[in-house]
């Protein structure tokens, strides 16, 4: 392995990095604007720019505040500063291991999403994918199966009823999800035929039926509404966030946690809600493609073509990218703030009774399409 | 795989699976278990089975070792007491197992006898160990053992709720 | 007298005739697994469709088949059955002049009792069970019919023995109706074994001139083409094996006790069953192995005489029973006696027909006898009744066109093949001149016994019933009604069908030239008979009075059906009980119990010194079991 | 390159422990989970003799022991829930109901 592959991969690494982790508190503020819009309140709106001691005196108060001082600075410096408490008789070790536990399936998933195409520098054709792995999503579906760890460790270890019961939730749960997940795409990967991201993310490239740019989901809507209830359910957001449910369960999970573990544990429910949405785009939206975007330029259906720069066309897949993902988050928030949150038995009757058999009524339709293109020659 | 890499993923998976047999306690044991499955499944990885190693974490970690946590925190079980252990129990199935451990070791240690296991590994075939050979294999020699599995699995999801759904 | 099978005759393959043993098998599959969701309207429905479209399928054939030259047939090979060494069994249908008859009486009788079912069982709450039974037994007995060799007809043969069984002790609660049931089903075995034996003898006659086959067409060739495989003696015996077969499907001497004490099974059960078709499979195997039964004109005779003899036995027991299914089912068995007397005299397009004509008449009367009861609240004995003329119109008017028909009047049915059998009796191929005689006293004594049910039933002014039922008589709905007219217009033109002409090319079917005297004779005694019922019955009111009274002498031998029955218990019944008995006693409970018992003492002695090792505990056996595996092992390194 | 039968080695000791996690341990739950460690170190010789042959059908195997250790973990955890709920333990010695 040489160095500078070596470099490559390390800044891929780093920018997928580096990208989470704005992306993350950029949906912190959506949450919390977003839902105060939703539920016609201000939100938060306490601390202003001229707030900071830096700037205190030498800016105007401005005529209106977004919030984002305070959801992005001050609160993560009030939750990092709380005091770290570990209640008497829970098991330290444990208490202290879950939220890591939490946090690492949740980042290295994400390093498999390919957020371009192909960046050629001096020669040298770079994938923009952090982890090029051939089994791609079973990679996911191992990483998103582990992400249950945390929780459950953090539920037990806690030595609180609550948090036990959260923990229990949880576990059953996302295991019962996992299965319409993996089912769902299963779907995918029977349409495409591949278990990589990048060649499902280059398939779906160009226009059909004249106008529709060539995505996933005009292939497998079942397997999108599938993915999407169960990838919620999976992230444990509302309206499946039975292993927190406040009025039931105080917090669930991490009734016993403060400070900087908790907001992990908040960090977390940010990451896997960016990780379905990014999963979404990847394999239902095309991921990074653009509509008649193609390496060279804009293809247009009457014969036109206008050539763009290498790249201008790496800039703006990658930026179409991460627009899709931002809107899948957005969708994700809205949804949380739309709908009541579930009981326990509506919760299994979803998962075992509607989804899983959907899914699999998706898989042999999709067998059998298959089965009489092939046969046709299509 | 080299020996360096070999070595410390031995002891890795040989600490952990005791860990897994002689912690007290069962949320522990069944930690140390899934540390011991996706250790396993990194094994896999340098085995040339990336597919397997997957399916490891998938199957074992993710779902058979959750089974396991939600049973155990279900039944809330404590750390186990060691005086109701019968000691002469102990003593001979410790023998035993150093003895069973003593006879693999002496047979493969020769290198398997016939079986000429020292010999490297010889030149593996183009695809091996991927999804798309193993699919092939899969559906054409092995497709009745799959779907006899797949009934057994059917079975045992039926069993599993006849068994767990509270009596009326 | 072979008829000679020209080269006009042709063999045409179809695939049309599975259809008509499938759709009655479709109403069996629909009244199991649907009828409970559609319910009783739906099985009204579809139980009868099916056989009507059978009926569709089966005019189809006939019509096919009458389309072609004389002596064809129509063959529908499903698939090859069983293939073991030289022998080749086909699953195949095949329809001939024989066979077009019987499947369209099989199913146009069978679609009217079907649909007379529909309101006869009206008040039963199992409506889909028996008419799954129904169903069954139709697709088994058209089976029986149309299947191309001995084996096929065997499996219908033994289907329409199990749909009797079930239907017999349809009501099953019933301790006596579930006995009637068993003890059919159990002689019934005894005439299988039978007809079994008979045709492994022909088979193993067969294959010891390397002929490897069941198939009647092939068989019929190979005897017409060399028959010196089959030696008189060898002929004989076959022959006679397989009438013990028939005597038992088809209620003859000695086989024929079931019959009336199958008359516990609802009355279109004994219409269709135990009249129209199935008791008639005797008759029909022996037809359709006429080529068989020529090689021995021994066997024939034996058929015959056993045939005459029971058609007096069953006639003179019917003069004197007061049940009015009683009278029907022997007189059944005496009609069936015809027919065996018709076909062991060599006469088989006469019996055939008058197996038809006897379909016709007396699925009616078994009809009009199950409306009679419908109406009188179940009440079965006649001399609870009378004068139910005014008050069931059409259930007495067809009634007496059935008693007409089967008296022998002349025009009406029954004349036309009753007396072509007594003919043939007279001066047929395989003439026996004693046994016409026989058969006209026969005839006397079913005009009479008939006519005394009708008058002592209909004739009259009052009903001689409780006040409650007498109230309650009505007469039946429209779709018990409708069959009984049909049926009866059947049994007044039935005979006037060119059945004779149809059948000739198959084998004998004719008239025979005798002297008129002869000719008119049975019609004479048929109408003595008549008259004779009038004078005692239809005239005196008294003549049911009389028949309360304790019977003496000869009417006491009668009404105790000559004693048969007790007999039978005697003989046959009783020492095996009491060989039963005997081996339970002594064999059973001492030799077989003591070595069981002994045996299980010396386990048990066993077992309480090895259940130490049994500690319980899962553990231990994993030791025990990982102990094994060590010193396999350890083996395995040692021996390497 | 490691020579196959190191792997083997390995492969037993694994087996071994998990023996002796059945025979010592007397939690139902955790000598289930012995026996799963059984499995795994099964699985791990038929990966590397799969690799040492040159032939998949090592891997193939794996599969169907997973399917196999799923459908197993699925019974018997649902055994052990029944049997907690009427005698109130998962101790091996106390699950003695055969015993007269």
């Amino acid at each position: 392995m040489d160095p500078t592959t070596l470099l490559i991969d390390a800044v891929l690494v780093i920018f997928m990095f580096a990208l989470v982790m704005q992306i993350a508190p950029l949906l912190l503020w959506i949450e919390r604007k977003g839902s105060a819009v939703l539920q016609d309140r201000v939100g938060a709106n306490r601390v202003s720019i001229s707030d900071i001691p830096l700037f205190k005196g030498k800016l105007k108060k401005l005529p209106f505040n977004v919030g984002i001082v305070n959801t992005l600075i001050a609160d993560p410096i009030k939750l990092f500063t709380k005091e770290d408490f570990i209640p008497p008789g829970a098991d330290k070790l444990l208490h202290t291991l879950a939220p890591i536990v939490a946090l690492v399936p949740a980042l290295v998933t994400m390093m498999v999403i390919p957020f371009g195409d192909i960046l050629i520098i001096g020669g040298r054709e770079i994938e923009l994918q952090a982890a090029r792995l051939n089994v791609g999503i079973l990679y996911v579906l191992a990483m998103v199966s582990l992400g249950v760890y945390g929780v459950v460790l953090a539920g037990w270890a806690s030595n609180n009823r609550w948090a036990l019961l959260g923990g229990i939730r949880a576990s059953a749960q996302m295991i019962s999800y996992e299965i319409a997940m993996g089912l769902a795409l299963i779907g995918v990967v029977l349409t495409y035929g591949t278990l990589d991201l990048q060649e499902i993310n280059r398939a779906q490239g160009g226009l059909i039926l004249g106008g529709l740019p060539n995505w996933g989901i005009f292939y497998q809507p079942l397997a999108f509404l599938i993915f999407l209830t169960a990838g919620i359910a999976e992230s444990k957001r509302a309206p499946f966030d039975l292993p927190e449910a406040e009025p039931e369960l105080i917090s669930g999970y991490f009734t016993e946690y403060s400070g900087a573990k908790q907001s992990i544990f908040m960090l977390v429910d940010f990451l896997e809600s960016l990780i379905v949405a990014a999963l979404i785009t990847t394999l239902f939206f095309g991921g990074w493609q653009v509509p008649l975007l193609e390496r060279d330029g804009l293809h247009f259906p009457w014969g036109g073509f206008m050539p763009l720069p290498h790249i201008v066309v790496v800039i703006i897949q990658v930026h179409a990218f991460i627009i899709k993902v931002l809107f899948f988050c957005w969708l994700q928030i809205m949804i949380r703030w739309t709908l009541p949150r579930f009981r326990y038995d509506q919760l299994m009757t979803l998962g075992w009774k509607i989804l899983l058999p959907l899914a699999l009524v998706n898989v042999m339709l999709t067998a059998l399409v298959l089965l009489i293109a092939q046969n046709l020659k299509i | 795989m080299d020996l360096f890499t070999f070595i410390i993923l031995a002891i890795l998976l040989v600490g952990s699976a005791m860990a897994v047999v002689l912690h007290p306690s069962p949320v522990y044991s069944a930690l140390s278990l899934v540390v011991m499955m996706s250790l396993l499944a990194v094994y896999f990885l340098f085995l040339n089975a990336h597919v397997v190693g997957a399916l490891q974490i998938i199957v074992y970690a993710g779902a058979v070792m959750v089974l396991f946590l939600f049973v155990i925190m279900l039944l809330n079980l404590q750390t186990e007491s060691r005086e109701n252990q019968q000691s002469e129990m102990k003593t001979s199935a410790t023998i035993l197992c150093l003895v069973m451990v003593a006879e693999l070791a002496f047979f493969l240690g020769k290198g398997g006898g016939k079986l000429e296991l020292q010999t490297s590994q010889q030149e593996l075939p183009a695809g091996f160990g991927t999804m798309q050979a193993l699919s092939e294999r899969l559906f054409t020699d092995f497709v009745l053992p799959f779907e006899i599995t797949s009934v057994l699995l059917l079975v045992a999801a039926v069993g599993a709720v006849v068994l767990a759904r509270r009596q009326a | 007298m072979e008829h000679a099978h020209t080269a006009a005759q042709a063999i045409e393959a179809v695939s049309y005739l599975r259809w008509i043993v499938f759709f009655p098998l479709i109403g069996v599959l629909f009244n199991i697994f649907l009828a409970p969701k559609f319910g009783r309207r739906a099985v009204n429905l579809v139980a009868p469709g099916v056989i009507l479209a059978a009926f569709a399928f089966a005019w189809t054939a006939f019509e096919h088949l009458n389309g072609l030259p004389p002596g064809s047939a129509l063959v529908d090979h499903l698939y090859p059955w069983i293939t073991a060494g030289n022998l080749q069994v086909d699953f195949s249908l095949r329809v001939d002049a024989l066979t077009a008859v019987m499947i369209l009486i099989i199913t146009g009788v069978g679609a009217l009792i079907h649909i007379y079912s529909t309101g006869y069982m009206a008040h039963d709450e199992d409506v889909a069970r028996y008419f799954t039974y129904l169903n069954l037994f139709t697709a088994s007995m058209l089976l029986l019919v149309l299947g191309e060799n001995l084996l096929l007809l065997f499996v219908g043969w033994e289907g329409v023995g199990l749909c009797s069984y079930l239907l017999i002790g349809f009501w099953y609660t019933d301790d006596e109706k579930a006995s009637a049931g068993k003890k059919a089903f159990i002689v019934n075995r005894i005439g299988d074994a039978g007809f079994l034996l008979g045709m492994f003898l022909l088979f193993w006659t067969l294959v010891a001139n390397g002929v490897w086959t069941l198939s009647f067409s092939e068989i019929q060739r190979a005897i017409a083409e060399h028959p010196e495989f089959i030696s008189g003696g060898v002929a004989t015996a076959i022959c006679l094996l397989l009438f013990i077969g028939a005597t038992g499907k088809s209620a003859q001497i000695p086989l024929y006790v079931w019959l009336p004490d199958a008359m516990a099974g609802p009355t279109p059960v004994s219409a269709l069953i135990h009249a129209a078709t199935m008791v008639t499979a005797g008759v029909y195997m022996i037809a359709r192995l006429h080529f068989l039964f020529e090689l021995s004109p021994t066997a024939l005779a034996v058929v015959a005489y056993v045939a005459a003899f029971t058609a007096i036995l069953a006639a003179s027991i019917a003069l004197v029973q007061t049940d009015i299914k009683k009278v029907l089912a022997y007189s059944t068995v005496s009609q069936l006696g015809y027919m065996f007397l018709g076909v062991g005299v060599g006469a088989y397009g006469a019996g055939v027909f008058h197996l038809m004509t006897h379909a016709f008449f007396k699925a009616l009367l078994f009809l009009g006898a199950g409306s009679v009861i419908h109406g009188m609240s179940d009440e079965q004995d006649i001399r609870k009744m009378g004068g139910l003329l005014r008050k069931m119109p059409f259930t007495g008017w067809t009634f007496l066109i059935g008693c007409i028909a089967i008296a022998g009047v002349p025009y009406f049915s029954g004349y036309y093949s009753k007396d072509l059998i007594l003919e043939e009796a007279y001066a047929g191929p395989h003439a026996q001149p004693l046994l016409y005689w026989v058969g006209t006293i026969g005839a006397g004594m079913t005009a009479f016994y008939m006519f005394r049910l009708f008058f002592v039933t209909f004739w009259g002014s009052e009903v001689r019933a409780s006040h409650d039922v007498v109230h309650h008589v009505h007469e039946s709905p429209w779709s018990m009604v409708i069959p009984l007219v049909i049926l009866a217009v059947l049994s007044v033109l039935g005979g006037n069908l060119p059945l004779l002409n149809w059948l000739s090319p198959m084998f004998h079917a004719g008239h025979v030239e005798v002297p008129d005297f002869i000719r008119w004779l049975p019609t004479v005694a048929g109408a003595v008979g008549v008259v004779l019922a009038f004078v005692t019955y239809g005239m005196n009111t008294k003549a049911v009075e009389k028949m309360n009274e304790e019977p003496v002498g000869m009417r006491n031998l009668l009404w105790n059906k000559w004693f048969v029955d007790e007999a039978y218990d005697a003989a046959f019944v009783k020492p095996t009980t009491s060989l039963a008995n005997g081996f339970w006693k002594g064999v059973d409970t001492q030799v077989i119990d003591g070595t069981v018992n002994g045996t299980a003492r010396v386990m048990e002695l066993w077992g309480s010194a090895i259940r130490t090792i049994q500690t319980g505990n899962v553990q231990n056996y994993a030791m025990s079991f990982l102990v094994g595996v060590t010193v396999i092992l350890f083996l395995g390194v040692y021996l390497w | 390159m490691v020579p196959t039968h190191y792997h083997l080695i390995l492969s037993a000791l694994l087996f071994t422990i998990g023996a002796m996690g059945v025979l010592l341990r007397r939690n139902t739950i955790i000598i289930f989970m012995s026996v799963e460690l059984m499995l795994n170190a099964v699985n791990l010789s038929f990966v590397a003799l799969a690799q040492h042959w040159g032939s998949m059908d090592g891997q193939l195997i794996v599969f169907f022991v997973m399917a196999v250790a799923a459908a197993e973990a699925a019974v018997g955890l649902a055994i052990i829930l029944m049997v907690f709920r009427t005698k109130e333990t998962v101790n091996a010695d106390e699950l003695n109901f055969m015993r007269g």
